[in-house]
């Protein structure tokens, strides 16, 4: 039994953390109208891919890192704390639908450049409707041919503007399936996502041509969806812990009434207790990597409690801290709205966690049955 | 109808029962109705509104209605049952009321030139400012004080007839469109820090003034300013009050401000109330949500009750009683309700709220001010519970004003201001 | 317009306040094992029952005082500021019945008794599960010659053992009709109800004879249950303002490192959110209590907004309460807990807050359609 | 398995991945699986309860099984992960362990023997606390004192070889079931609060102690207890650590308190947990209600991340690592988790859990101690945020000790104890 953090572990995140605190710079983004792109989202990526990165949960027989699941959500972690603005997102959920949904010929080939930062991924499932499921506003894919014509929209697809590729789920006579598509196939618009530090995007397509994946189709999305909902989890974990400290610091150090105002008991016990929140959603995140990385029968009812609990930690959290700073904090021109931005969009990027805590119920109410 | 009497029988109190036709005409019972549609003071104002279908801000002032409850000539003595006919003939005219327009002339500052003003000051600014030709702002905050207002730092210093002002305000609402203004600024360092401050009345656009607007979180910057004072001479005849007296007339006028605000609206008593949010989520089918549903009718009843405290203020000035604790406790519901409110409505929306999306849920064709969508009224609502002192002070006065539990202790409160920061009064 | 108290109510109050101020003792039930029959629940109905407060909803036609609603709650506040121990809520509830759904001779010859102080009434209407509505438990009637067998049992029926005469709702051909039934031709078994400042018992019914109350049945539950409503908001809310105003008090007297711990901001803004509460708590019984008295086409929202409000309100104050007073608050000696379960009783005893804020949304859903 | 090497290059760190069998074999990365079921260390102890089915008091302390981790000849030296097999052997052989009947005696107080007692106290007293002849208890709190601890005010005044005790405590679990306790008292009035402060061993049944059990809000008496002391002899040799020790002796064993209620159960950590909870709720079929679902839902997660918490800090110790923040911010989340819980259990209930009824929702035939029904543990539960320091004392301990924020000002701390309600004091 070990529930601690290794040196190891210790010594990734170390590394992440020097890496990223020398690296993002979100000036750029405190600015009016600012928006990612001008910030040096690709610029970032590049020096990301130089450390391999887009190579962390690939495996190594296709030319990746083959890391597990707590040294990636050491780096997430840091990603998350820093709001690094970068395309690792995207990158990182086509190369799990790859891994799930691919044959091992495809595994080679995409995961392959993937690997060896030459090409940038998407993945692109949810409808206009923010669903994650087969609906009416399905993409429709037909056969031609050799290969697959697809036709439709997709909408919050995180990523789709820098990627390369784009992993698409579609409806082929009736069923699920998913696609890759070429970006120079699909028209990308940008949404005015109110997160600025991620680039999302809705994407048309209008008979693009795609390779079908040829593994099992039904596993992608359960497979992808937890592993999301841990990115998005140790992301907002890290930035709980960001936010925290944040504004602890300025508690001490802003004076009223001729004490800092981190002496007065308001202050104090409301970061108390975001301090216990803080404490959960790191545990929560750590116990989901270590399920996902050893396959425990329990690794979906762990990232999905991960990711319920975390979203409204960081809520609570960036709240909090704008709350600490006063009207200051409510400026565009500190980063405080930043993080409160990323923690309300990692909360509905993938559904509320009042639907994951569903999930949590539906997955116990069938262990019980 | 039965009523009673009390009496007094040695040390027990009695009830009996009987009935007084006296008193039953005199209808003192609680009755929540609005004033009639057939009351003659409001078909008087009707008429004139439809003789005025447009009424100039000249008209509108000229006709007492600006400030209906100052006296004469300002306004028409009203009591506070014509200003609620007033307020309603405004809507009903669909015109826009000076308060609601101006409200920091008419509300605060015009209030305080009645109060503390000079009768040059008033035959000088109340006309264009109940006319509308003079939207005011107010000068209080400053960077390094916050919640500690008054540790102000902004300094006026006599020289001949002038005062000469330097120093920096921020988070001043309307500065940037305002003509005039009220600062406080210190005019004795040597006093304790409340008691060295003065209130001016200052023409925006005096040399020396900058004015710069904040961009909030919202990406817009329609609400806060910084203001900047270099060597600003402003004649010592606009001073309000006499020296000293600028820290009472600042709570005066944020008391005022604070009252204003036990309203429902989303944000700081304006845009959609709870009514809207219910509605909009029932249109859109949304209300279906068992949990949507519970919280929505917890906003609604929240919404409700906070409607009756702002009815029950006023009917208190109506009857002649002393206003109740309402204003203070008002404003601090009212904040997280409209942060309550509009996290749902945006909860509502999914994962499509996260775009810029001025399409939440419907709102009536009414007007909302600012925030007559509910996305921006979202992103807007941190600052909410920050504005007119934060909630954490607001809970402080509560405990501290109403209900009498001891005052937080402020070592710096009772030192002469520039010794505050001398290394003993640090320590204490 | 006039959301003022007059002077009039305000005397009411106030001379209600000097009555129960010295006749209402809690001291005996501050021992552990206490009941509230031990209590003087009986000696203070009496001294109520002189003051006329039996009759005070009754019209002056049944001999009664005709009373106004917001009248009404000026004393049902007192009552619920004290935790008056008198069976007032069973007279009240079956006087209303009585209203709704007798007819004139019926109401005459019952309320004439009940104004007089004569005839304590209870009314039983709830199911074993709690259930308000006609379900598999309900009561049958039978008609038997010129009158009516009852056979069945009702539950959580509010002084059931002190009344005279209850009023029982039971099936009648299907219907749900309204019936008299001597308390002596049932057996009334006391229930170990948690709120021992009010006496609550199960009821069982074996071929009991039972006058039918002729008049409009359809409308009996929804008349009570508003006033029931009310009656509950107006304890509740008055509770809420005892308990702020118990634990002030005491926050001002009881020192703690120094200070009276009423200077810690960790009371105050405690306090003063309790405060908040029991404001708008009070401002919803008063205009429930006035849409009551018109017969507004909203009594119905208000009663049900006050109740659910209220009710959550006064569990608030009472919790509070007890963690501002510490461990001894959380003694049976001290009457702190005696408000904690009449608050957390009158929060369940006709149905959850929850329930009704789904009455709220159905009422304005049908308003809007 | 791929591993990685970190490697400073001037000033910038990079990342170089590779293998390394070595450290792959060293297995030093993340694992949430208890000790296997064919450890040797578990086979043993499942042998020797094989062969003591129901093993005396005697025989579990001899075997060094009632505080394993204590060196011998008390214990066996174990090791957390040790610790972690044989609480579950114990709970697989059916018996309570003496932490858990005795958790006073073996947790804080016979922990406090080894660090602060003489070798005599030991020899004498160790014994019969680990066989469970003696149950302990703790005098700590007094009417007075509160959350003010150091405030308190019972005095023991050296006389001779003996010191003689006078004053009151309250609050004392097992008081009135307890052989022998310790008490912290005053020996020295003319130092600050906290200096003067000492602990002495105490027999129950000495003359002048007398034990009032105390009735609380559930109706029942097994909590809390009043003593009395009433010129209580205690000999000089019965003083734990020296005189003065006092505050940081009774600090000691709170923490450790404390740190044991960072468990899922719903009082104090005891009790059922929210997988009780939630397999009740889906058992009856209340799980189908949506606003108790989601409900539910939540306080299940909460749960599942306390267990998490109080595991990470057993295996924390089992690597070596410091003890991290888990003990003070486990209680502070436990305390409300339980609460929580209580009442969505009751509240689940409907009308019906008004009455006084165990039958809430099914548990599992599983030792709960006390709190084995959902309706005691509901009326019980105000008392969480109260018991071992309110939640108050709790957010401020963070909030200075983790977060290293600001201590209150407390103007009683530095003086000397008889000078406090000395006008000057008071007023500062």
């Amino acid at each position: 039994m070990n529930f601690s953090l290794s040196d190891d572990h210790e010594a990734l995140r170390a590394s992440a953390q020097n890496f990223l605190d020398k690296e993002v710079d979100l000036s750029s983004l405190l600015v009016p109208g600012a928006t990612v792109a001008k910030s040096g989202y690709d610029e970032l990526w590049e020096k990301i891919a130089g450390m391999g990165w887009p190579g962390l949960i690939i495996p190594e027989a296709y030319g990746g890192l083959g890391m597990d699941y707590i040294d990636l959500v050491m780096i997430i972690g840091e990603t998350g704390r820093t709001l690094a603005p970068a395309p690792l997102f995207g990158t990182l959920a086509g190369s799990w639908a790859i891994l799930a949904g691919g044959s091992e010929e495809q595994k080679a080939a995409l995961l392959g450049l993937v690997a060896a930062g030459e090409t940038k991924l998407a993945f692109a499932i949810a409808d206009s409707g923010g669903s994650y499921e087969p609906g009416a506003d399905e993409v429709i894919a037909n056969a031609s041919g050799g290969e697959y014509i697809l036709t439709g929209n997709r909408s919050f697809v995180v990523d789709a503007a820098a990627a390369d590729k784009i992993i698409v789920a579609a409806s082929l006579n009736g069923a699920r399936r998913y696609f890759v598509v070429d970006r120079a196939a699909v028209a990308a618009e940008l949404l005015e996502w109110r997160d600025i530090t991620r680039q999302v995007a809705s994407v048309r397509l209008e008979g693009a041509a795609a390779e079908l994946l040829e593994g099992d189709a039904a596993s992608v999305w359960p497979f992808v969806r937890n592993r999301l909902y841990l990115l998005l989890a140790a992301e907002s974990a890290a930035g709980t812990q960001a936010a925290l400290t944040d504004a602890v610091d300025y508690a001490k150090q802003r004076v009223a009434f001729g004490r800092p105002i981190g002496a007065f008991q308001a202050i104090k016990h409301q970061l108390a207790e975001i301090a216990g929140q803080a404490e959960c959603a790191g545990a929560a995140v750590q116990y989901a990597a270590w399920t996902l990385s050893v396959d425990d029968p329990r690794a979906t009812l762990a990232a999905t409690m991960a990711q319920s609990y975390a979203s409204e930690a960081y809520c609570n959290a960036t709240y909090r801290n704008i709350q600490v700073f006063g009207a200051i904090g409510f400026t565009w021109e500190m980063k405080n709205h930043l993080f409160y931005k990323r923690a309300r969009c990692n909360a509905e990027l993938l559904g509320s966690p009042r639907q994951q805590r569903e999930e949590v119920v539906s997955f116990l109410e069938r262990e019980a049955a | 109808m039965t009523i009673f009497f009390v009496r007094q029988v040695g040390k027990v109190v009695h009830l009996v029962y009987g009935k007084s036709k006296q008193l039953e005409e005199q209808d003192s019972v609680m009755d929540f109705n609005f004033p009639a549609q057939d009351d003659p003071r409001r078909i008087e104002i009707r008429e004139w509104f439809k003789n005025h279908p447009a009424p100039s801000g000249k008209q509108i002032a000229e006709r007492g209605l600006a400030a209906a409850n100052w006296p004469e000539p300002w306004g028409l003595s009203a009591d506070p049952e014509l200003m609620l006919i007033i307020e309603e003939e405004f809507a009903r005219a669909g015109v826009i009321m000076p308060a609601v327009s101006n409200p920091i002339g008419v509300n605060q500052c015009g209030q305080s030139l009645l109060t503390w003003g000079t009768e040059e000051m008033r035959q000088e600014l109340l006309p264009p400012t109940l006319s509308g030709e003079y939207l005011w702002c107010m000068l209080f905050s400053e960077p390094s004080g916050g919640s500690d207002l008054g540790a102000l730092r902004t300094i006026a210093r006599r020289d001949g007839d002038d005062f000469v002002i330097n120093g920096q305000k921020i988070w001043n609402s309307a500065a940037d469109r305002a003509q005039i203004g009220v600062v406080v600024v210190r005019t004795d360092s040597t006093a304790p820090k409340h008691k060295g401050l003065t209130q001016f009345v200052i023409d925006m656009n005096m040399p020396g003034i900058t004015v710069r607007p904040i961009a909030d979180m919202t990406g817009e910057e329609n609400e806060y300013n910084e203001v900047f004072f270099e060597d600003v001479r402003v004649p010592a005849s606009r001073m309000l009050g006499k020296e000293g007296d600028g820290w009472q007339i600042t709570m005066e006028q944020l008391q005022t401000e604070r009252q204003s605000m036990t309203k429902p609206g989303a944000v700081w008593g304006s845009g959609p109330s709870a009514r809207e949010l219910m509605n909009g989520l029932i249109q859109t089918g949304r209300i279906k949500d068992p949990l949507i549903r519970d919280e929505a009718a917890a906003l609604y009843v929240e919404g409700e009750l906070l409607r009756l405290l702002s009815m029950r203020h006023l009917s208190n000035k109506i009857n002649g009683k002393p206003a109740g604790i309402e204003g203070n406790v008002g404003k601090m519901v009212a904040s997280p309700h409209g942060q309550k409110m509009t996290d749902l409505a945006k909860r509502s929306q999914g994962v499509a709220g996260m775009v810029y999306n001025k399409d939440v849920l419907p709102l009536p064709p009414k007007h909302f001010g600012l925030f007559d969508n509910w996305d921006y009224a979202y992103w807007f609502s941190p600052a909410t519970t920050l504005g007119v002192g934060t909630q954490e002070i607001l809970k402080n006065t509560i405990a501290e004003r109403v209900l009498g539990l001891p005052r937080d202790v402020d070592p710096t409160a009772r030192v002469p201001f520039n010794e505050i920061n001398k290394p003993n009064v640090k320590a204490a």
